[in-house]
């Protein structure tokens, strides 16, 4: 999903064979031409997905983060808790998704040291994602986007219901009781649309489904991912965000099926 | 002629000196065993071939440094005194971590600029021997083991296949030895000698392996289709 | 003071003749009069409680607290100005907040009350601005322990077991100082531990507000009490209501005991 | 000159540890004239006297809509309340832009009094003269603060600042408790009440002179308000009724307290048959003005 790394280009490089970011500068090279800012991530984690269900909301990433296509870091979480009744699922850039978990942490623990004076509830999922839109759409602006694509999952607890949208590096957001980003919006979307459909109707309005049914649904499309997207590994985590707060589940990983290939000869015809 | 601010900073850089490199540095009970090959490299040229990659952060801090030398060695240079005004400023040293994320948020917020791959490892009174790794572009992963630079990616499965939770000092500087002499002889930009380090809250202590007297693994029996050793006719 | 008027005694940025900085002194003045403000050390944690004077019965109950957050880990009382209490409030958020961001790690209540200290010293330097009229009680638990500390407006800051400041220190000191001495007669010698737990502190705390402001016999005030302990997830928060009555109805009680005895 | 030698700048302590200039600076809010501020559980109100300069001048407004949810009285000098106003406007906007949120009313409240605090500190600065109440409504419910030139933020159940407030405030004090679970119409009669008490002897509640601020739903029983004239009453936002706009709310004040809905006439110059035509009609509708019900200006800027 995410671009590779840039392939060793320079004739000054060419035993190189790590990659170096590629900035892309001002088609001047004068010095006071355009500010140029890195136009590519290096180590990413790919799809995030997200599915509404009767008790909430869950959204399952894997513990990935690659290196172009090196699986580089296998053991990284890429589920965010901020405070009690939201959960950010981030793809893309890891050091971009590092310093976002930085600056909102800092910000919810002064909301949290101003709550202890005015008792006044802290960011609601709804404010978070606001917070989100307006600072990635500020960057892209800018020329400098910060290197991802969000799933906020969440509870809103004036409304009493389930909080679940995207928002990504070009500032896009929107919102949908199903969601993934990605490899994920083309393979799990579909799978995760038709599950929750085939319950809530198109318009959404039948029951939803249960823990157990949404978390299954989750675990296939993981499945699928990890079959058809060459940036997966089949070791993920699934978040579920309800009334009652935010859990994260240990790793696990999918049953998947191969036995089926034993007895495939060639590509054609041939036999044996 | 050229004037100074015509120059496009991208091909400067793309000429400088690099640390094609391997590095590493492996934690295990009580301390890190950290380590790194010698070569030092313009394109193709070992511009030097006894580098010293292992770079003195604070007491029991140390960095492997990858990428390109004039900027690891700037970054470490601006942490290094990070940490000795921390120090004195503080009463105590700063953490492994602290350290890590010194680096990292120079290498994040300048990763525009920079091209910087560091492996940071050492011992703290907080958390015994741990190990960052700050890749390029900046983020901070902490792990058991970190490799890094050109040659680490020729390595990964042998690490993954070796590494073992519990060894002591030896077995760890065996690992982290063997480690590197195997994605030496793989890397044409990492090479030389190994240097390494072993960093307890005692001690932090040099060991070194000259290029002569490298860990040799397989390299084929003989020249397939040779025919050295074997008369060749003359034609007259 | 003797040198009352003569005008030295005008600008922070003089001395008087025989060396003293009067601004700072008269600083300590505005001190003197607020609410009792105490921190009490345990050995699992931090109290903090204040006396808050209510200059107006419309005042809304359980509002407009003086005791406040500085990060999860760190809770500053403070007596004095208000305004200027916010000020400083404000400041050591920042400064908590930026060693956090620059070391990726929470600030330890000495370094941050160093900080402060540092802050408020500045201004006691220049005669542009005027002391902070302002004494603090910073307390927390970090990886050293649980730790408390109280600045005074000159930026002089020490480190207590207890300590109290505002109007009636005095008083509530002498009790302090009993609490402090009966835990250290209960333990083996060299053990100079605490040995007091937070739940049982926040009883004697509440037990000296009432005791010190029926001392004064001033205005209505309300007890207001924070801590910092296992009990709190070891993060600065105000004492759970029912902790808080039984410990106010406790209070109460003994000083009508106390009051039988005179 | 001074009165004494620590008065003459605010950054200087009295050996008492006071500080005069801020002290003189609360003097100066007690020259502006008296508003008064409420809250129930369900609503947050304000009650304020508008002065005027003489025949020819309009009479000065002293109620600011900051936002929605959001407004404040204000007493003392009416340059630094706009200061101070388009400052609270500013952190509102910003609050409703980053986060969708509206700000919370004791921290806007608060964000003002750290700059006022900043006046008190500085040298070469004068605190601000201007005291402040501040309704507002968030996820906690409606608030009432008082703001201070001190720097300070009080939250209130009922208070009043300016001239002669103090009467007012006698008046709260012995009727607050009641204030609670007061309806909205009861809430008001109360208000006007308090604000009657800050009359001198010969003045009397008018449309002139009364104006009121209203953030809670309005009520549906009675008909204090006209929410045709008003979306944001409608919404439950803040609001200011004044002059034709305050006659419902003043009649039935006064239908309360058993005293002719009209009021007392006012007396100043012996009627003209001309005049005291109109006075028997609208004391209020000058000739030419269209009727009652269409004239009031829609002050909360809705829409």
């Amino acid at each position: 999903m995410w671009k590779q790394p840039a392939p060793a280009n320079s004739s000054f490089n060419e035993y190189n064979t790590f990659p170096l970011p590629q900035t892309q500068r001002g088609q001047s090279s004068h010095a006071h031409g355009p500010v140029g800012h890195t136009q590519q991530p290096l180590v990413t984690g790919t799809s995030v997905l997200g599915l509404k269900y009767d008790k909430g909301v869950m959204i399952a990433a894997d513990n990935l983060a690659s290196y172009g296509s090196l699986a580089r870091f296998r053991d990284i979480q890429r589920l965010h808790p901020l405070g009690k009744h939201t959960l950010l699922g981030v793809a893309g850039d890891m050091s971009d998704f590092q310093w976002l978990k930085k600056e909102l942490d800092a910000l919810l623990r002064e909301e949290d040291a101003l709550a202890l004076t005015d008792s006044h509830p802290s960011l609601s999922p709804k404010n978070i994602y606001e917070l989100l839109s307006n600072l990635f759409y500020a960057r892209r602006s800018k020329m400098n986007p910060v290197w991802n694509a969000v799933l906020v999952g969440g509870w809103d607890k004036v409304k009493e219901e389930s909080f679940l949208a995207y928002v990504d590096l070009l500032g896009t957001t929107y919102s949908a009781p199903t969601l993934a980003t990605g490899f994920g919006a083309h393979l799990a979307q579909p799978l995760l649309r038709e599950a929750y459909e085939a319950k809530a109707g198109i318009d959404g309005e039948g029951p939803l489904l249960t823990q157990e049914e949404a978390e299954k649904v989750l675990e296939d499309c993981m499945k699928v991912l990890f079959y058809r997207d060459a940036r997966s590994i089949n070791k993920f985590q699934i978040a579920t965000i309800t009334s009652e707060g935010v859990t994260i589940s240990d790793s696990k990983s999918a049953d998947t099926y191969w036995k089926f290939a034993e007895g495939l000869r060639g590509y054609g015809a041939q036999t044996q | 002629m050229a004037n100074i601010h015509t120059v496009d900073i991208t091909r400067l850089k793309n000429g400088e000196v690099n640390l094609g490199t391997s590095i590493m540095a492996v934690q295990f009970d009580g301390g890190v065993v950290i380590g790194a090959d010698s070569r030092t490299t313009t394109g193709s040229y070992i511009a030097n071939r006894v580098t010293d990659k292992l770079t003195h952060i604070h007491d029991r801090i140390y960095c492997c440094r990858s990428g390109s030398a004039a900027d690891t060695q700037a970054v470490a240079d601006v942490v290094h005194q990070h940490a000795q005004v921390y120090t004195s400023v503080y009463g105590e040293p700063p953490t492994v971590s602290t350290a890590a994320s010194l680096f990292e948020k120079m290498c994040y917020d300048n990763k525009d600029q920079l091209s910087a791959g560091i492996i940071v490892a050492g011992w703290d009174k907080e958390a015994g021997g741990s190990v960052y790794n700050i890749p390029l572009g900046g983020g901070m992963f902490q792990q058991p083991w970190a490799i890094g630079g050109s040659g680490s990616t020729y390595v990964y499965g042998y690490c993954d296949a070796t590494y073992k939770e519990g060894w002591n000092e030896e077995e760890t500087v065996q690992f982290v030895k063997n480690t590197l002499a195997l994605a030496m002889s793989r890397d044409g930009s990492s090479g030389g000698c190994i240097r390494m380090c072993v960093i307890t809250k005692d001690k932090v202590e040099r060991h070194f392996i000259p290029g002569n007297e490298l860990p040799r693994f397989w390299e084929g029996k003989e020249i397939i289709g040779s025919m050295s050793g074997q008369k060749v006719g003359i034609v007259a | 003071m003797t040198s009352i008027g003569t005008g030295y005694d005008l600008s922070v940025s003089t001395y008087s003749p025989d060396g003293r900085l009067f601004q700072v002194e008269y600083a300590n003045k505005a001190v003197e009069a607020a609410g009792v403000a105490i921190g009490l050390r345990c050995k699992d944690g931090v109290v903090l409680g204040v006396e808050r004077l209510l200059h107006s019965k419309l005042l809304v109950k359980g509002a407009n607290r003086r005791i406040a957050s500085l990060d999860e880990h760190i809770g500053i009382a403070s007596a004095g100005l208000l305004a200027d209490g916010k000020h400083l409030t404000r400041r050591a958020r920042e400064e908590a907040s930026s060693f956090r961001e620059n070391y990726n790690s929470p600030v330890s209540v000495q370094i941050l009350s160093d900080r402060i200290s540092a802050y408020l010293q500045a201004y006691t330097c220049y005669g542009s601005v005027r002391p902070f009229g302002l004494s603090s009680i910073i307390g927390g638990v970090d990886k050293t322990g649980s730790k408390l500390f109280c600045i005074e407006p000159s930026g002089v800051y020490y480190g207590y077991r207890a300590v109290a400041v505002g109007k009636g220190k005095a008083l509530a000191k002498t009790e302090l100082e009993k609490i402090v001495n009966k835990d250290l007669e209960s333990q083996q010698s060299g053990n100079v531990e605490s040995s007091l737990t937070c739940k049982q502190a926040i009883d004697e705390v509440a037990r000296i507000i009432y005791l010190v402001h029926d001392d004064n016999k001033d205005k209505e005030f309300e007890l207001e009490l924070t801590w910092i302990c296992e009990e709190s997830g070891n993060k600065h928060a105000l004492v759970p209501e029912e902790l808080l009555k039984s410990a106010e109805e406790k209070a109460k009680a003994a000083l009508e005991e106390g009051m039988e005895e005179d | 000159m001074f009165r004494n030698s620590y008065d003459s700048d605010n950054t200087t302590f009295s050996p008492q540890g006071k500080l005069f200039q801020v002290e003189y600076a609360l003097e100066a809010v007690k020259q502006g004239s008296a508003a008064i501020g409420m809250r129930s559980k369900t609503h947050a109100i304000l009650l304020t006297l508008k002065r005027s300069t003489g025949e020819l001048a309009t009479y000065q407004k002293k109620l600011i809509r900051i936002d929605d949810h959001v407004g404040v009285a204000i007493a003392g000098l009416t340059s630094d309340a706009r200061v101070l106003s388009n400052f609270m406007r500013q952190q509102a906007m910003r609050s409703r832009m980053t986060y969708g949120r509206a700000i919370p009313v004791g921290r806007i409240v608060q964000s003002i009094a750290d700059r006022a605090q900043t006046n008190t500190q500085e040298y070469g600065r004068r605190p601000y003269g201007v005291g402040f109440l501040v309704i507002g409504q968030d996820e906690t419910g409606p608030h009432l603060y008082e703001f201070s030139p001190a720097g300070t933020a009080f939250e209130y159940y009922a208070h009043s600042i300016g001239a002669r407030s103090q009467s007012a405030k006698t008046y709260l004090e012995s009727n607050f408790e009641s204030f609670e679970n007061a309806t909205l119409p009861e809430l008001i009669n109360h208000g006007l009440s308090a604000l009657n008490d800050t009359l001198q002897q010969d003045k009397s509640l008018s449309l002139k002179n009364t104006s009121i601020a209203i953030i809670g739903p309005s009520d549906s029983s009675s008909d204090i308000e006209n929410i045709k004239q008003s979306a944001a009453a409608k919404r439950g936002n803040f609001r200011v009724w004044e002059n034709e706009g305050v006659e419902n709310l003043l009649k039935a004040w006064r239908r309360s307290r058993g005293e002719p809905e009209d009021g007392p006439q006012e007396e100043t110059t012996p009627p003209t048959a001309e005049q005291s035509q109109s006075v028997e009609g609208s004391e209020n509708a000058p000739q030419g003005a269209p009727a009652a019900g269409t004239t009031s200006e829609d002050v909360t800027m809705e829409e």
